[in-house]
């Protein structure tokens, strides 16, 4: 069975979806990923939208944004992202996805400011609900490309917290709950280990190599024990993902 | 509602009068959704200066704003493009002050949120568990983090200012003279929005007449009483959607992407969609099949309620 | 949706399970309306104890479920009678300890919102203006009253604490058999109740197909996903009114409340309406054409509201 | 024209509503007077109701609670608790009315304990949103029965904080604004004056007596300057109120 990278990864975080759990769904592949994971192994997850969409089946057509016309048609709660996201504030969501520009060692994540607040190299758009979903969603998704130059040591302002310093430090900071669970790249699959909670090596997407997704780290990357290749998408979830992607456009 | 529709206005009228340089702006607050661009277009036309958006997301609107010299600040969770990604003018403005500077109040939509939230209902600050761990904190100096009063432990809580910006633009289906709207599908902080602006001007996709409004009161998502003014602008949130109403103009929004890559193709963009065409109607004309063919012609309506009273 | 109808019960088995002895409850958090006194009846019928009840209002249900023993605490701003008055069961145990006393939590009808908000919303505590020079910070002492840290000069804000009842039931017009739900007309602290509380009953005027709730998401108060129970009980909220459905049964709640005047009174009151009725179907075949004179008949329909996407 | 005290009472307050200005509305008298207010001078005052309910135009039916189906219908905006108090603690509502069933020499009132708080006297059903409206709105109006146990030198519990101490009291309080600004009983008007805000007899209702309404209050009641009898209901109130209460209740 023949797939695309944007395919597994989209499966791949699919898989991070368990059933019956409140996922904090984000723009493009996040939202094919919830579309496969309901419709294979998770078929009573709900996605929440932090413009006040929330749903229970996969939108019918093409998204351009989280509030086009085909995601409010049958939807299950149409409100406003202070109730969306008090829910999550309130412990009540399980898994959130965010992108990120820059990312580092410990998860932490830059959609801010590349090279100072000041005069900034590149100004990135900020925030939108990124922060609020690293902060207060029980388990942060990742999904991002593998380049070394975004997987940095340490990223130079830190939009949305992931483990912060690693170790005990994101809970001092006050945040009781989440951090990273799961960093999906278009080479591997990222996960915190151990108590320091750095990012380790989990699996390697099939045709890549362990050296390969090292090399596109910008940290001394290690491997969990164990790690192994990412597993191919299955039937089940390819079948999935193309009833989503009518048009082909992740293939 | 016993009185005259005296809040019927022209759009011109209604930025001249109701927006003045320096005044802090929501343009649509909705996030991705009903974003009123051609109150966008009028400032940029007005030459309005020194704006400062209160903006979640607004698509594009506020990066144009930038570009066009009419904004200097920006106070929000996110200036880009939705479906493009990056804001050129943004990044022009921040990078290289070109063609100024832009001051940057760093906020997350939720803290976005709970600030126009505390605004709305004259809270003294909103509480947040968000932002913690956040550089946001260090960038915008407006936060203050407190140990929570209430609890026996040390617990890091953010205190949220309130936000109240002078004027909010907001664009519903339909509305009547006085400014009494519906809004359905998802909102975003346009409630919280409406509520804690000094001024409402109130973009209607369609007049109606006062008793459609006041058959479904539970459909009104803030009253007529916050409305400075109403403007009848058929799909003036074009290239937004509009739930019901209209589709995004992904392509439109694309072009702009594209074109605004450089500050020539951004002057270009804005002198052939801006600049040169007079008025909301001429932008329609212009648009002409485009903008019918993003008119959503379905049927899918809301099963009925029913409010009698005997 | 896309499961099986396993939230859909009987009202005896709903409050039988989900409803424990020491609960805090909310039973209608819409004030006057919408008041589900189906489950103060089955409350009472299948004696539960140490009840804290969470009330903004609740009309004459929370002194019902005093005097019959149910209740021993309430946590809330007013109980009573709302045509008639005092409560006369709240009295006796307030005042001579009778049938048994009652532990009071005062709030106000805001504070006990912003409370509500707050768990709902996961907020450390809610801050509010209102309770200064209120002797209810003195016989409450869960609120706290510090010096605003967002202000230059001394300003003391009330801390709200958050409430997290156990279990909130709340009357709908009609729902799912997910508890998917729609509410229209006034709502008072319903959305907030039912998103704070552990566990949501929903008592369901009409249980309709899940189409007709996702025909309009807007008018969803609050989702399916945080109820545990759908109760199909047609007219459960008599003999309080519900927008488009019932008028109020005002004689009805006049006549408990000269009843209730003694304890003689409310118990052959509590005999005759409660306890030698088995259950809610039989509560309405007793009613039988009084019932039918509350139905409301008419039809005031809400405006149509467009869902298409294309 | 012939009138009852109770039509008196109703045209009294309102009159204490000016055109356009939001009215937090309790049930009751006060119900009545919004609507006779909105159809006589006041075309253009909006009225606000604890439940989340706001009109324009007064119900037309009977209210035997603010939520009753009539009060709904056709309403301005049907919404909740939080939004229609949150918006007078944002100092948005010009005036609410409250009653009481125990009121001091500083417009402070009792709807709460009678006797103590630990084995009251009296329990009363509590505040309600009255101490809510006492606090956030900015001018307070009061409405009730005039009876020398009623009217006392301090109430035994403030449920609902009038001017306190008087004098400065309420501001150090921490209440910026809002303060009791007119008592309309059966027999009398009383307003607040000079820096103690003390309540001072405003004027008489016909058939009422000076001495008669001092005999009432519990405390030395003194008189403003200029102090008369309250103007006779007019034809236009009159007709306002015959208009909305045609059952012809309160006659």
């Amino acid at each position: 069975m023949s797939f695309s990278t944007q395919e597994l990864m989209i499966v791949a975080a699919a898989r991070e979806i368990r059933d019956r759990e409140l996922v904090f769904v984000g723009m493009r592949l996040p939202i094919m990923a919830f579309g496969v994971a309901r419709l294979s192994h998770a078929p009573r997850a709900v996605g929440l939208f932090e413009c006040g969409v929330v749903r229970y089946a996969p939108a019918d057509g093409t998204l351009h944004t989280m509030a086009d016309p085909p995601n409010q048609l049958g939807a299950a709660w149409t409100t406003g992202t202070v109730q969306v996201m008090g829910l999550m504030q309130g412990g009540r969501v399980d898994a959130g996805f965010i992108g990120g520009a820059e990312i580092d060692r410990y998860g932490n994540l830059n959609t801010s400011y590349i090279g100072g607040i000041e005069r900034p190299k590149v100004k990135l758009p900020g925030s939108g609900g990124a922060a609020d979903i690293a902060a207060m969603a029980k388990r942060l998704l990742v999904i991002m490309n593998h380049e070394k130059h975004r997987f940095v040591e340490r990223v130079g302002f830190v939009t949305s917290p992931g483990w912060l310093a690693g170790g005990e430090a994101r809970r001092r900071a006050g945040l009781a709950q989440g951090g990273p669970a799961a960093v999906i790249t278009d080479r591997a699959v990222l996960r915190p280990h151990g108590p320091d909670h750095e990012l380790h090596l989990a699996s390697v997407h099939p045709g890549q190599t362990i050296d390969g997704v090292r090399a596109a780290t910008g940290w001394d990357l290690k491997c969990l024990p164990g790690a192994g290749e990412t597993p191919a998408p299955g039937e089940r979830e390819l079948a999935a993902l193309h009833t989503i992607d009518k048009d082909g456009f992740w293939r | 509602m016993g009185g005259m529709a005296d809040k019927l206005c022209q759009l011109k009228d209604a930025v001249a009068e109701l927006i003045r340089d320096g005044d802090s702006v929501v343009l649509g607050a909705c996030l991705e959704p009903n974003i009123p661009f051609a109150v966008t277009y009028e400032l940029i036309r007005q030459a309005k200066r020194g704006l400062n958006m209160i903006a979640p997301i607004s698509d594009a609107s506020t990066d144009m704003l930038i570009g066009a010299g009419c904004a200097t600040a920006v106070t929000g969770a996110w200036v880009g493009n939705v479906s493009g990604g990056l804001g050129h003018n943004y990044r022009r403005a921040a990078e290289t002050a070109q063609p100024h500077a832009v001051r940057i109040n760093d906020f997350s939509n939720f803290s976005l949120g709970m600030a126009l939230m505390a605004g709305a209902y004259g809270m003294p600050f909103a509480p947040v568990r968000s932002l913690l761990g956040s550089d946001i904190l260090k960038s915008n100096p407006a936060f203050k983090v407190i140990d929570n009063p209430m609890s026996a432990v040390r617990e890091p809580i953010v205190l949220v200012p309130p936000l109240k910006p002078d004027v909010a633009v907001l664009a519903v289906p339909r509305a009547d003279a006085e400014g009494n709207a519906h809004v359905w599908g998802s909102t975003g902080l346009a409630q919280e929005a409406a509520l804690a602006a000094r001024r409402v001007i109130v973009l209607a996709d369609e007049i109606v007449a006062p008793e459609i409004i006041a058959s479904d009161p539970s459909r009104v998502l803030f009253p007529g009483f916050v409305v400075s003014a109403v403007v009848d602008a058929h799909a003036g949130c074009h290239p937004s959607p509009m739930a019901g109403r209209w589709k995004r103009d992904t392509a439109f929004l694309d072009d702009y992407h594209e074109q605004s890559r450089t500050p020539d193709g951004f002057r270009a963009w804005l002198g052939e969609w801006v600049l040169s065409v007079p008025d909301h109607a001429a932008y329609c004309r212009k648009l002409g099949d485009r903008l019918e063919a993003l008119r959503i012609r379905g049927a899918a309506l809301a099963a009925p309620a029913n409010y009698a009273s005997a």
